[in-house]
């Protein structure tokens, strides 16, 4: 469905659209995440709520022109509550063939193409595998399609600043934007400010892309445009009053991190090895050294790990962070964590697999080896992240499990969370509630295998307290002495004890919640992880349709809440979105010995809301 | 400190119960390493003994400090963990052939190239013992073992050399059962500051009896080793009339006699252990043609990482304000939604 | 029950017993693994069925007379099939205090003790923790005692030969050899044909303990020993006839992919890195260079897998072999062999975790590792072995599923099997039908994607075949092409072709067969791996109660048998014993929502017959 | 061969598209290799190249002969596997200095050590261009990355250094832009029997642009560039007028002047490519106060790895009987169960 039908469809008075999605495409060089991002900034200014896809190409820098170097931002925004990019696009923002040929079959039949008809050259059209020009060999009709000279309009616009030919020209972007924000009624300061702050040691650079910026927005306002093409108005959403900012979910998992420490008054030692996508949350807390964490870029994941359980030893709480390739090589430290009973947070930004598989893009598929990816018996909790935002909460439950219950903790993310953006009402960090550890110190009867009653966790005794000097170590020790033990009956005692103290912390987790829907009903649509936007979108349309289903978003993936089952069990049915090939579905079948249905997506993209619309309906029809 | 010089080898022994061979040649080294503790001067609870897995990395068990007998090749990670997170403990790893060299290669490699503040400790038996005698990296070649019923065919590593080739500042090597000598090497890598690695030629009885008998027997070793000591030269034999000699265009090193066919004094090389290339053609001398060089090959102190590390956060610290969550959290661009 | 009460109880004449169960027990020193195997090797001659289980100790070499140092040998032998080493001791030798002291407890009340009373010395009394000499405080009435000074007597014996009094106490082990030899009516032939041909170079060796092998057995005939006392008869099992030798879990393993490679004609390539266990197949492997393959010990478990890929690629059978700890390590790399689809054969002789763990004692807990143990969606056929001599046949099972559908194949062994050794009729190997690997060699459009249409194999092109230059990787290929592709569709469908060569192999391998008692019935006990023994003894023992349970065991732990599912659907009830905290159970209820039971057993030692009879009835009993 | 002979650089070019960045120094290898191979005659079928995972690493792609891209770091491992199942094929190992020498630090070491007959290039661009450019262990101190976003602190490896250290028996470099030299220096590696280590200065023009300008700037070459040739002194500048001289007592190296105060041309050491000590010695020479080594350091080549193992195993055969399977069944001991 077009913008412009959008009109007639969504009866608002004057062109008045209730959500829309923009893409803006172009290549890696042309600044299109920028772009996005200042959109985004200025959408959530206006008051809609919306939700962002940054689609990055696999290569680092492409020759120009080249379709697999296109860089995609895509944002969708409105008036009622946004979870997820969209599925369809209305505005596509081309800047060269190869942008246009690889993106063109998102957009609905009817929707409006911007493109900057300079960069439609042989030379372009022919990397993008173009036989004809489609901006005028008609196969463009079914769209609404604006044409224009960016480059020609960029050149004039700057001239005044005489920057070089090259330079100039790296303005086309703030020019599109400027029409993008006319389009849809947005005010551009946000950008100028940001503009003039980034290039504050070059003003001419900074007046230049405003003045592209707001010739863009002219542009618009006087320029003659196909028929149906003006302003369109997008109501302001309900959304919260209060303190917002745009946060990626690596932004959101690095602050949480660092608030955990905080609330555990516990130094951090952050080790990782660079792998995408998770190294931005290395980057992201290397810049963060007032507070108290050390950054170690370690040889590989095993030392990075290793350095982190040293950490955890030492005193500090250690975290490693990877993705999958990276996690797998971790297993076997992980496992020492598990016998030796140290905290420790790994963070998961899951990404395409198997082996080094697609690294830029999303999965969900490294559940089961959060859950098994090590030898013998070695549970531990795993909690994941629903967004950009929760990635905040996430890590701060992630250091108090691993602190309060001295295990190893997984934390899932994924590249979609990790690099898509989404405003944030900034939460007051004075109303968490702290979780400061106890060190031990009292040398009295003091063993390392001394445990909490309650929790069941193992003292933790720091080198350089005097008196408590001890040993710790991979080898089976004793349920008593904590000694190297080998013996049959404490090997059975120590297994026993490992694994209640993982099982019990469903006591201190909150109950399972239903996050859209009744508690009992017809279908249960069970859902973790990033998925949780398209879930919960399509979720409310089959409500709006009068379907009786529900959302149930699980954060805790290991162990479950005390209530899960029984709440499970209110359905008559249950519906598992994965983007796997079905791992939580599995672990549901045989902890509940429910029937769970699956419904599975492997192709590195998200769920669209309509796919999951599509298998709720067909499972809900064929059930009738 | 007082409390701390008083105490003695017993202060450093736990209480479990020493699980080694008979005759092995970890006992001796335990032993000078409890009697050294207390000269050292670092109380009980600001030492951590770190090892991986192998006889040798029991070690941490039988020491009364922390310790963390950790996994196979990983104790110079783990250790650069505990250092980074706490640079006030003192830090010792202890290793094997196989557990550094082998699996750990990777990790010792990079401790001693970023140069962290350990005392690391190789128990070379060119072999693995606690595995039943296979042959390792630093075995000679043709070593029969399990693995290698007809003989091992691949070249060992002389570990001093790779040392050196990672970048490390300190390199050392002593004997088992020589208390002195280890003693004083010991020291010397404790008090260097930044890692130092220090290779001991330890005796398995089980799987790899007397391959270093050549160098311990007492009645050769005047003729099998040769003592390093800064600024003196490169001189052995029973009244030190044996040198090294180096001819300075082809960089071929020789066996030459003091008073013998015109060599004098001061054709002998000698020791600077500040230079990186006679550290690197000592750690590769060996016998039968030459002695074995036995003391602190290479010492060239420089800032070690830790330092650096915490150095730069702190210079960092002034620029950036406090560590407020809450003003993180507000940081760059932020806007206002009133109701 | 004791031997003696035995004579009553199975009601047989003379001194006849149906099973008897014998512990060799003494320093690590003493040879008693030596001992054992002579016994059990005379034991199978005489005719009787049987199962051994050898202890070792954690030490390498304990300091003489210390209880950690103890290592012990058991047998279980008698008229009818055995498959376990039995639960408790009725015959116990004792070499020394720690050796008493470790084992007394598995004695059965009234059962027979031997001990050498010449080591029951005041420091070795100590050093097993003794206050008093159990051999005159009477602690041991409940027990039948034989005390003898056997230094005194083996010194007397080998006198003639003229040994050091060190080399001559060694004998010792030969002359308490030979008094068993004597109570059980055994034949000292191939015992003594051993120590010929084993001193052959040192003839004076090898009299020496002849003569105290033959000294032990004459001093069982004339010495006056406690009533009750004298040659026990134990009937001929119905053991088929044919040609036998004794071979362990290893022994058979090692013979086993020799025997796959020769089937497959292809070279092996087998790389790997000790790790208790699992060393001991690398050294066998090591000794058999007459056969094409090439061993190769790696700096460490990620080259060892990385090597056996890399020779797989070069068109030979890569094979890496490990335990938990170093497969854990493996797990990128495997996920490297997933994408790639190479045949590989990954073995893991599992240990008792987690992490270091207890690496000379048994477990099965790296199920859940070999299923999920890596990152993203990898499924592969995983297969274990049930005992020693099946470890033959899975050995080649797994080579060729390997090579039929080029892909990393789990062979799961445990400690147990790979040390216990067991009777073996030597199989014809000219009856092992052959299944030769095509290679590629037609250039004729080929791409390294081609497949097999009927069992999905990817094709295999090894270098040095002109015309079929290729490049292969970990990134995510063209369906088509097999050049790295990025594209959603590609990445779901190859997704799915993964998925469906590893399901499918459920077509090529046999139904699962029930391997005691009937098709349906009240219960089945569903077990895997080395437990196949004792849950074999058990549902024996309580079928002749008349219960109605059959014992089903899984060879094939991913794809299952077509028939699995429906079989298991025909009992009322489900039980599965594992020797880890529940693992395989998991599966069952996940895969066929079958409420199936756990039985679990995590403490270093395999089941006892009775602990899996005594499940087996209460389960039944509480669900009538 | 003759038909190899007459193969050209496009038989060695794949379909593949190459997607390096614009200006990448790894367009210039890939031209020089593809340029080089139909030289070597090898046939395309019998050469194999295999990488690990970086920038460096697709270079497998575009080389139309066997290829394996593999994963980080392993490299140096899976083509040990590939060499030791078919010593017939001519395989190439291509590496960056992270996946060479960070994570696979450990496998690099011990194909080295081991000397498998691999060629094992390594492009050097001390940085990983990959994924974004986080400093790697052989960026220079103070390198500010994403990762140091306040500059490194630790010490860099020296690749050659640490070669020589591992035990390598050919170690040499060159640069990328440089064709002739990198040639010469690929035909040695080539030519040499066991494992050749070649470092490859690459240029990454996106995340760490110009830090070997100061060698490659060819007005500067004379000053900056040390060519090594066996036999040959170590002399260079505008006319060769410059070298190195090494004083025998303490090592120590400077750089002299021939004719100024009374140098005379053979006070210059002079290149022996066999001498591990000199090679060592070149290896750590840098600018700015040495000119830096390009070339053949070492070589000093051995009896490679998989020739003993196969020599091994003839050896073996002629003992142990045939490869028959009912024979291995049956050997040991035995015995019959009649009906
Ligand atoms: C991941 C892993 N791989 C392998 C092993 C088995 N293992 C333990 S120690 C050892 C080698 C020990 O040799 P070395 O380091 O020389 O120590 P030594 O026993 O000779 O003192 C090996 C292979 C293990 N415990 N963990
Ligand atoms: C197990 C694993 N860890 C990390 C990564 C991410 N990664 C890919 S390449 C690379 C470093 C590349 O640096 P270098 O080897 O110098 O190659 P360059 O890109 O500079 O040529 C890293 C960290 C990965 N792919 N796999
Ligand atoms: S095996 Fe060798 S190294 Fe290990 S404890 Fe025994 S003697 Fe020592
Ligand atoms: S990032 Fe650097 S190394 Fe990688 S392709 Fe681009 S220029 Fe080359
Ligand atoms: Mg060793
Ligand atoms: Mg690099």
């Amino acid at each position: 469905m077009s913008v412009v039908d959008k009109l007639v469809s969504q009866e608002l008075e004057g062109n008045t659209v209730r959500d829309v999605v923009v893409r803006f495409a172009g290549d890696s060089g042309d600044g299109m995440q920028l772009t996005g991002s200042n959109f985004t900034e200025a959408t959530a200014i206006y008051g809609n709520d919306l939700a962002t896809f940054p689609d990055f190409p696999a290569e680092i820098r492409a020759p120009a022109g080249a379709t697999f170097g296109v860089s995609a931002f895509q944002i969708y925004f409105g008036s009622e509550d946004v979870t997820t990019a969209g599925d369809e696009v209305d505005v596509l923002v081309a800047m060269n063939p190869a942008a246009l040929i690889t993106n063109l079959s998102d957009l609905v039949y009817g929707g409006l193409i911007i493109v900057d008809d300079g960069s439609f050259t042989d030379k372009n059209l022919v990397r993008a595998g173009y036989s004809s020009n489609p901006l005028d060999d008609g196969s463009l009709d079914p769209y609404r399609l604006i044409s224009i000279e960016i480059g020609k309009q960029v050149l004039e616009a700057v001239k005044p600043f005489g920057l070089s030919h090259k330079f100039a020209l790296r303005c086309k972007n703030m020019w599109t934007l400027g029409l993008v924000m006319w389009l849809f009624d947005r005010s551009r300061d946000s950008t100028i400010d940001g503009l003039r702050s980034k290039f504050s040691k070059k003003p001419e650079i900074a007046e230049a892309n405003v003045a592209a910026l707001n010739a863009g927005h002219s542009y618009g306002e006087t320029a003659e445009l196909p028929s149906g093409v003006e302003v369109y108005k997008v109501p302001k959403a309900h959304v919260q009053p209060g303190l917002y900012r745009n946060t990626t979910g690596t932004e959101a998992l690095a602050f949480g991190l660092l608030a955990g420490g905080q609330l555990a008054e516990l130094p951090l030692m952050f080790a990782s090895y660079p792998i995408t996508p998770a190294s931005n949350l290395l980057h992201a807390l290397s810049s963060q050294k007032q507070f108290d964490v050390v950054t170690f870029q370690a040889e590989d994941e095993i030392a990075a790990a290793c350095a982190a359980i040293g950490g955890s030893f030492a005193g500090s709480l250690g975290v490693t962070s990877s993705s999958g390739p990276g996690i797998s090589l971790k297993g076997e430290a992980i496992s020492l964590a598990c016998a030796t009973e140290l905290p420790l947070v790994i963070v998961n930004t899951q990404r395409g697999g198997p082996s080094t598989g697609l690294p830029t893009k999303t999965e969900q598929s490294d559940l089961n080896q959060a859950l098994f990816g090590r030898h013998a018996d070695t549970s531990l909790p795993i909690i994941a992240a629903a967004s950009c935002v929760d990635c905040f909460d996430v890590a701060i439950e992630a250091v108090r499990l691993a602190t309060k219950f001295t295990t190893p903790v997984i934390l899932l993310s994924d590249g979609y969370i990790a690099n898509a953006s989404e405003p944030w009402r900034v939460p007051d960090f004075d109303e968490y509630e702290s979780f400061p550890v106890q060190f031990e110190t009292d040398a009295e009867n003091f063993t390392p295998a001394k445990r909490d009653p309650e929790t069941l966790a193992r003292v933790w005794a720091k080198p350089g307290t005097p008196g408590l000097e001890h040993r710790i170590g991979g080898i089976e020790k004793s349920f008593e002495t904590g000694d190297i033990s080998y013996d049959p009956e404490n090997h059975q005692k120590m297994t026993d004890v490992r694994k209640a103290k993982i099982d019990q912390i469903a006591n201190y987790i909150p109950d399972q919640q239903v996050s859209l829907g009744r508690e009992v009903g017809a279908l249960a649509v069970v859902g973790w992880g990033s998925t949780f936007g398209a879930i919960h979108q399509a979720v409310k349309r089959c409500r709006a349709d009068g379907l009786e289903v529900s959302h149930i978003h699980a954060r805790y993936m290991w162990p479950y809440p005390k209530n899960f089952e029984q709440l499970l069990n209110g359905f008559e049915q249950v519906l598992v979105p994965e983007m796997n090939v079905g791992q939580f579905v599995e672990v549901i079948r045989s902890r509940f010995l429910i029937d769970a249905k699956r419904l599975n997506k492997v192709s590195g993209q998200p769920f669209k809301i309509r796919e999951i619309e599509k298998a709720i309906k067909s499972l809900l029809e064929s059930s009738t | 400190m007082n409390a701390e010089q008083k105490l003695t080898l017993k202060d450093f022994s736990s209480d479990q119960e020493v699980r080694w061979c008979p005759g092995c040649g970890d006992y001796a080294i335990l032993k000078t390493i409890q009697k050294l503790m207390p000269n050292l001067g670092v109380p009980k609870e600001k030492t951590v003994f770190i090892s991986g897995i192998g006889c040798s990395s029991r070690f941490p068990y039988y020491m009364e400090t922390y310790g963390f007998h950790t996994i196979h090749g990983r104790a110079p990670a783990i250790a650069s963990g505990v250092k980074l997170a706490n640079p006030e403990l003192d830090v010792w790893v202890v290793t094997g052939d196989g557990d550094g060299l082998s699996i750990g290669g990777n990790h010792l490699l990079h401790a001693l190239r970023r140069n962290i503040n350990l005392q690391i400790l190789l128990f070379n038996n060119e072999i693995y013992g606690l595995t039943k005698g296979q042959y390792s990296p630093t075995s000679q070649v043709g070593t029969m073992s399990p693995s290698t019923p007809n003989g091992s065919v691949d070249l060992p590593l002389r570990p001093c050399t790779f040392a050196i080739g990672a970048g490390a500042r300190f390199v050392a090597r002593s004997i088992d059962t020589e208390a002195k000598h280890l003693t004083s090497v010991l020291e010397r890598a404790h008090g260097h500051k930044g890692a130092s690695f220090v290779e001991i030629y330890q005796n398995c009885p089980v799987y790899n009896d007397g391959i270093f008998d050549y160098i311990k027997d007492k009645k050769t070793a005047a003729e099998s080793r040769l003592i390093l000591e800064h600024g003196k030269a490169l001189t052995f034999g029973d009244d030190d009339q044996k040198g090294i000699r180096l001819d300075p265009r082809n960089m071929q090193l020789d066996v030459v006699t003091i008073g013998e066919n015109g060599v004098e004094e001061d054709h002998i090389l000698v020791h600077d252990e500040t230079n990186k290339v006679m550290a690197q053609m000592l750690a590769d001398l060996k016998g039968p043609d030459f002695p074995e060089p036995l003391g602190v090959l290479y010492c060239n102190p420089t800032e070690p990482y830790e330092i650096g590390v915490y150095a730069q956060r702190n210079e960092v610290r002034k620029s950036l304000g406090s560590p407020d969550i809450n003003a993180l959290l507000r940081s760059g661009h932020t806007w206002n939604v009133e109701k």
